[in-house]
């Protein structure tokens, strides 16, 4: 991992990005989506989450640690997992 | 078998029982066979030479899925069996059970509360089981058959008799002190003796509605579980010339001794640990919500009396 | 054993205890999605009635706080400790800055007599109360996180005052990095989650 | 080259070893505080099957029973078998079986012991604080845990705790286990033990936080009154049972693992053959920890879960059955044409095998979702539980006693008693828990202060097995003790002919382990 790995540049756009995506969250919640605006908010916190774990946390860079890259997405699954079972009950009671 | 379990539930639970008692024996008999039998035949005294072999794709095949099949069997008759116990059948009778610290009370249709389940027999039998604190398991161990009842929630469960009789009904979920000790029975009547006994309970239910008497709240709410009327002590003291007593309590910490007035006995149901009366573990359940005021009223004016 | 340093396991080690903090509030967030979905109705009402503006507030300054850090650590690499302080003294702050509106959050609902167990909140419906308690202990935790953070930062700007950690050596600032970048994201999803419910 | 009792490091005495980050030590340390506590839940084991030797009041009253058996449950789980086998034989051997002077960090090694004495120190506490000991069963389930007056709070505090200290615990051998490997140590070179240790490290980290924020939340619930799962305020009870189990049923995994680790050393030595099916085994490990995380709603299907719920974990739990019986029956296979020699060892792993199998089979009943309506919460459950852990886990701790006692003390294990003392061990075991198994099904429940009349003669049975089963206990420890002081010294390096590294370097080992980091050049099992 090289002290280059991110530019000064890069972290501008994506706090930029970060700040920008926050807006629209904020303004879609003002939005009558029906049932999908939870959804959107989610996606979008998704979205923020992504570019903080590839670039703040470089992630994207790999090296020695590429494996982790994968287990991100694999502590979700898990996570999702847990919460489909146990919807599993709740929602069919 | 094949094809579905069909029965009654206590029928099921023994064939399912059997079927995988069949399976398990037969597997745990060949491999404690096999382990002894290498043991012995490979012993070092005999064959001091081993022979290392790493593995065989067939065999590993082989033991995957013959368990695999194995087990879906296994599960596919306990899900069948256990469709048949979610399924009511039609025309069932229903009563509701209410399971608090440590008593059962059941409700019939006709507004009947008893303390022991009295059905008949050859009908199938609905309870709605709920409970009004903690959660506690119904359970009928010659049925077969049990369920939790959870607060807030209504959770049914049904069963069958085929003879007459007396069971014991028995609390499975763990819900404090006196878990143990949460027993009734279950009575079995002929059809008619308890159309005969439903009936003339319904009578009885009808002339005392709108005079709630003491004596009968005590029963139903359960306060004789923990209280006697005769001057015992049980899991809490006895309520018999408890008015107008001095009893010492503990408040906090320090130990004091109070007037059992009107006010005092009220604050004994509605908060029962604000003052423990010494010598008695802090565990009578606080009765906010579950009586109405006229109810507590009446209750105040028996305990005078008693 | 300082000599056998080995600073790709130090970032895998950090990595799995972070992976391990997502399934603590994975627990959490469990717990909301399913008394959301049995409440719906009342889980809006009751967001309605959080201060959505100082939640996009404290939104913005965890984000910047976030570069920040990055920036500190980006710096510390480059070889000037200097900045690097800078940026780390930048991030102190406005983590004692979301704490400060956090507590002032709270308080506001305090004084409402919304809190844990109070009686002007138990009147209202039971949905209502799990909201509200679910809003308590999650941004609760979050919280918690945010002060244990502010601490290790702390210490960081100590190290590196006494030049313990500088560019050949920034594995614990790029730890405590990831840890306030975690920090931020599980932010980012209790932000929508809680403030912006329609 | 002076082995690591000999080593002086920054402090001497006992200082030396409560402050030393060496991972035998720790590994030590924790078999000392383990084999304590142990104790007293043994001892907790015993006074409960007196009490429930007769029918009635015998020796104590219901409330303290109550608290006994969650202590018990508590001891056993949260002190004993959790921590059990990756504290004492991963420390102690993970970082020499890969190869490495030490885990991945051992300050944090320590700290994770020094976490979970506290831990263990405040569940001490919370029994004289408070409102007494805890009386809830070691499930903690609400709305009980909620109202019951006693200590709940300091008691579910300390297992918080002590789910802290195995996170690091899991992430110190993972990171090991990734990053300190010797050269040549390749993944399929790993030994099996090592394997298991990794597999339950990952469910260590993943499960353990779940239960640790349900505790955190039961606490707060408690203290500040904040509305979570009480069904007064809305909340839903049966939401803690899922949250609890999602970490305590992998936690049985955690618990058995490790176990079958260590039988899968033992075997191969001891039929100094390879063994049989390396991947199969090593896969089945993680094909355990992923699949049996789905499958904690098997201890709920009376709960008033949904039935589609009920359907789906009930076939999940079948399904995570299949890797138990491929790893057993590849440990048979193991026997098939070695060159066998039934030392203590392996009779300990033998028994592992016939008593881990009855306990395993019995989970199929209760898996059945027609079954487990009649057996839960009985009898059935408590014999079930005791043949997997402590016929597992506990027989599977006894070989590894015996397997490695030269290695870690540089003494030699009497050949005799050890036979005796299993003799007593196995009629012990299976007189004291089969008749559960009986009564379980005759409709007896659990967490029962007192029965009804017709339970009584399985009862009596049952109790005169435990003092069997505590009379070897004795007799095992006592000898082992006795052997760890006045036991012939171990000149041998490998006095079993085993192929792992611990087995190639001197016993005791010395401070690093090895004096220059090893290459590996074959298998774990290549004995020639
Ligand atoms: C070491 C701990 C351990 C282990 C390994 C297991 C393993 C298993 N357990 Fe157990 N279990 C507990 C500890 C453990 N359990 C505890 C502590 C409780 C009670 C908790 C409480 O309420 O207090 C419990 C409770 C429990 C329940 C809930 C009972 C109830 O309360 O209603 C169930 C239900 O499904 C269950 C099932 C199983 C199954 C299917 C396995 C399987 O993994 C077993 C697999 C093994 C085998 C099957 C045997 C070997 C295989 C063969 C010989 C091959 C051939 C066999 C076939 C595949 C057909 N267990
Ligand atoms: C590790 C797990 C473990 C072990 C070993 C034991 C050991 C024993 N248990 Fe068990 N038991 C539980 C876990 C365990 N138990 C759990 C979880 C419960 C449920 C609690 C609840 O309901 O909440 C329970 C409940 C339970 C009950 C049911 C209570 C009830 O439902 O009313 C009973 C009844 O007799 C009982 C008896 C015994 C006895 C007599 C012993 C022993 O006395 C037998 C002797 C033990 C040994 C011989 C093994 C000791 C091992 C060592 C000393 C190893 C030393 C270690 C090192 C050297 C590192 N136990
Ligand atoms: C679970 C057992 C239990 C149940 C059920 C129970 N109580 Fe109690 N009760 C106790 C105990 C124990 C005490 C003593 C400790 C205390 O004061 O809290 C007590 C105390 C009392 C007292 C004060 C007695 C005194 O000597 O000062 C009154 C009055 C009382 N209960 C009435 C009732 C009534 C009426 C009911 C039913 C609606 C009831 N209890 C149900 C256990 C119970
Ligand atoms: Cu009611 Cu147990
Ligand atoms: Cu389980």
């Amino acid at each position: 991992m090289t002290p280059e790995g991110c530019g000064l540049k890069t972290y501008i756009l994506v706090w930029l990005g970060l700040v920008v995506l926050t807006g629209v969250a904020v303004s879609v919640a003002g939005m009558d989506l029906a049932g999908w605006s939870t959804a959107v908010a989610l996606i979008i916190a998704f979205l923020k989450s992504g570019l903080i774990l590839l670039y703040f946390m470089h992630l994207r860079e790999g090296g020695e640690l590429r494996f982790l890259r994968w287990m991100i997405p694999g502590v979700l699954a898990i996570l999702f997992l847990f919460t489909g079972l146990t919807f599993l009950d709740v929602a069919f009671r | 078998m094949i094809g579905g379990v069909t029965g009654l539930p206590d029928q099921i639970v023994e064939d399912v029982f059997l079927f995988i008692a069949a399976v398990s024996v037969s597997i745990l008999v060949l491999i404690t066979f096999l382990m002894i039998f290498f043991t012995i035949r490979y012993r070092r005294k005999r064959n001091p030479k081993p022979e290392d072999i790493r593995g065989n794709l067939w065999l590993e095949i082989l033991w995957t899925v013959i368990p695999t099949l194995l087990v879906l069997s296994m599960f596919y008759y306990g899900w069948t069996g256990f469709r048949t116990f979610k399924k009511v059948p039609e025309g069932a009778f229903t009563v509701k059970v209410m399971a608090r610290q440590w008593s059962w009370l059941f409700e019939y249709e006709n507004g009947v509360k008893t303390d022991e389940l009295i059905v008949p027999v050859g009908r199938p039998i609905h309870l709605l089981l709920t409970s009004q604190d903690v959660i506690h398991g119904f359970y009928i161990p010659a049925f077969r058959v049990k369920q939790d009842a959870v607060p807030g929630m209504v959770n049914p469960l049904w069963f069958q008799a085929k003879d007459v009789g007396a069971f014991d009904v028995l609390c499975a979920e763990y819900c404090g002190q006196q878990h143990a000790y949460m027993l009734t029975r279950l009575k079995v009547y002929p059809e008619e003796e308890f159309n005969r006994w439903y009936e003339e309970k319904g009578k009885q239910f009808e002339q005392e509605k709108g005079l709630p008497r003491g004596s009968r709240l005590l029963q139903e709410k359960g306060c004789l579980v923990c209280h006697s009327l005769d001057g015992t002590p049980r899991i809490g003291p006895t309520l018999k010339g408890l008015f107008g007593k001095t009893v010492p309590v503990i408040t906090g910490d320090r130990e004091r001794n109070v007037l059992a007035d009107e006010a005092y006995l009220k604050r004994s149901l509605l908060e029962p640990n604000t003052d423990i009366v010494k010598d008695f573990p802090p565990i009578m359940p606080s009765q906010k919500g579950l009586l109405t005021g006229e109810e507590i009223d009446e209750l105040v004016r028996y305990m005078k009396e008693l | 054993m300082e000599n056998h340093r080995n600073d790709g396991g130090s970032k895998l080690g950090m990595w799995l205890f972070l992976l391990s903090e997502i399934l603590l509030f994975g627990g959490l967030f469990i717990l909301y999605s399913v008394y959301r979905f049995q409440n719906p109705q009342i889980f809006h009402l009751a967001a309605e009635a959080l201060n959505r503006p100082l939640g996009v507030l404290n939104t913005l300054v965890l984000l910047t706080s976030s570069l920040t850090m990055a920036l500190s650590i980006f710096f510390l690499k480059k070889g000037s400790p200097g900045r690097s302080l800078l940026f780390l003294a930048s991030t102190l702050f406005l983590g004692i800055l979301f704490l400060f509106n956090k507590y002032l959050e709270w308080t506001w609902k305090v004084q409402l007599g919304i809190y844990p167990d109070a009686p002007r909140l138990l009147e209202r419906e039971r949905g209502e109360v799990l909201f509200y308690g679910l809003y308590y202990s999650m941004t609760g935790l979050h919280g918690l996180h945010v002060l244990v953070g502010l601490g290790i930062l702390s210490v960081m700007l100590f190290f590196i005052l006494k030049n313990k950690i500088n560019h050949n050596h920034s594995v614990p600032l790029e730890n405590t990095g990831l840890y306030w970048h975690l920090v931020d994201i599980v932010w980012i999803f209790l932000f929508p989650l809680f403030y912006l419910i329609t | 080259m002076s082995s690591f009792y000999e080593d002086e490091g920054r402090f001497r005495g006992i200082l030396g070893w409560i402050f030393s980050t060496d991972h035998k030590r720790i590994g030590l340390l924790y078999l000392l505080a383990i084999f304590a506590f142990s104790a007293v839940g043994v001892l907790l084991g015993f006074l409960m099957r007196l009490e429930l030797m007769a029918p009635g009041p015998t020796i104590m009253r219901p409330q303290t029973y109550n608290a006994i058996f969650t202590l018990h449950g508590v001891i056993m789980i949260f002190l004993f078998v959790i921590p059990g086998i990756p504290a004492i034989f991963g420390n102690f051997f993970l970082p020499i079986q890969v190869g490495a002077r030490d885990v991945a960090f051992p300050r944090i090694n320590l700290l994770s012991w020094w976490i979970y004495m506290a831990g263990a120190g405040l569940a001490v506490l919370s029994l004289f604080t408070g409102g007494g000991p805890v009386d809830t069963g070691w499930t903690f389930y609400v709305p009980y845990s909620l109202r019951t007056p006693v200590n709940v709070p300091l008691a579910v505090f300390a297992v918080f705790i002590l789910g802290f200290s195995s996170i690091l615990t899991g992430i110190n051998f993972v990171t090991t286990t990734h990053q300190l490997r010797a050269p040549g140590m390749t993944w399929f070179r790993l030994p099996l033990f090592v394997w298991a240790i990794y597999a339950t490290a990952w469910v260590q980290i993943l499960a353990t936080p779940v239960v640790g924020i349900t505790l955190l939340l039961t606490l707060m619930e408690r203290l500040a009154g904040v509305g979570i799962f009480d069904p007064l305020k809305g909340g839903d009870p049966i939401l803690y049972q899922h949250l609890f189990w999602i970490y305590s049923h992998p936690a049985v995994y955690i618990m058995i693992l490790p176990a079958m680790g260590i039988i899968s050393e033992i075997i191969p030595v001891f039929a100094q053959r390879t063994i049989f099916g390396y991947k199969a085994i090593a896969f089945s490990s993680l094909a355990i920890a992923v699949v049996g995380s789905f499958v904690w709603g098997h201890h709920m299907f009376v709960s008033g879960q949904s039935d589609l719920a009920s359907i789906i974990f009930s076939l999940l739990t079948f399904l995570v059955a299949v890797p138990s019986g491929v790893k057993v029956f590849n440990w048979v296979s193991t026997l098939y044409k070695g060159s066998i020699e039934v030392s203590p060892p392996l009779l300990f792993a033998l028994t592992f095998i016939f008593l881990f199998s009855i306990g395993g089979l019995t989970g199929l009943f209760q898996g059945a979702l027609a079954t487990n309506v009649h057996l839960h919460d009985t009898y059935w459950v408590v014999g079930h539980f005791h043949y997997v852990i402590f016929g597992g886990t506990g027989f599977a701790i006894f070989g590894a006693l015996h397997y490695w006692f030269p290695k870690m003390f540089g003494r030699r294990v009497g050949k005799k008693i050890p036979y005796l003392a299993w003799a007593l061990l196995f009629v012990g075991f299976n007189t004291l828990y089969f008749p559960m198994l009986i009564l379980g099904w005759e409709g007896m429940p659990r967490r029962y202060y007192d029965y009804l009349p017709q339970f009584h003669s399985l009862h009596l049975v049952s109790t005169v097995g435990s003092w069997i089963l505590i009379a070897g206990l004795i007799l095992m420890f006592g000898h082992l003790i006795y052997s760890l002081f006045r036991g012939e010294k171990e000149r041998l390096e490998n006095p079993w002919g085993g192929a792992t590294l611990e087995w190639q370097i001197p016993s005791p080992p010395p401070r690093e382990n090895f004096a220059e980091i090893p290459r590996v050049e074959r298998g774990p099992y290549e004995f020639r």
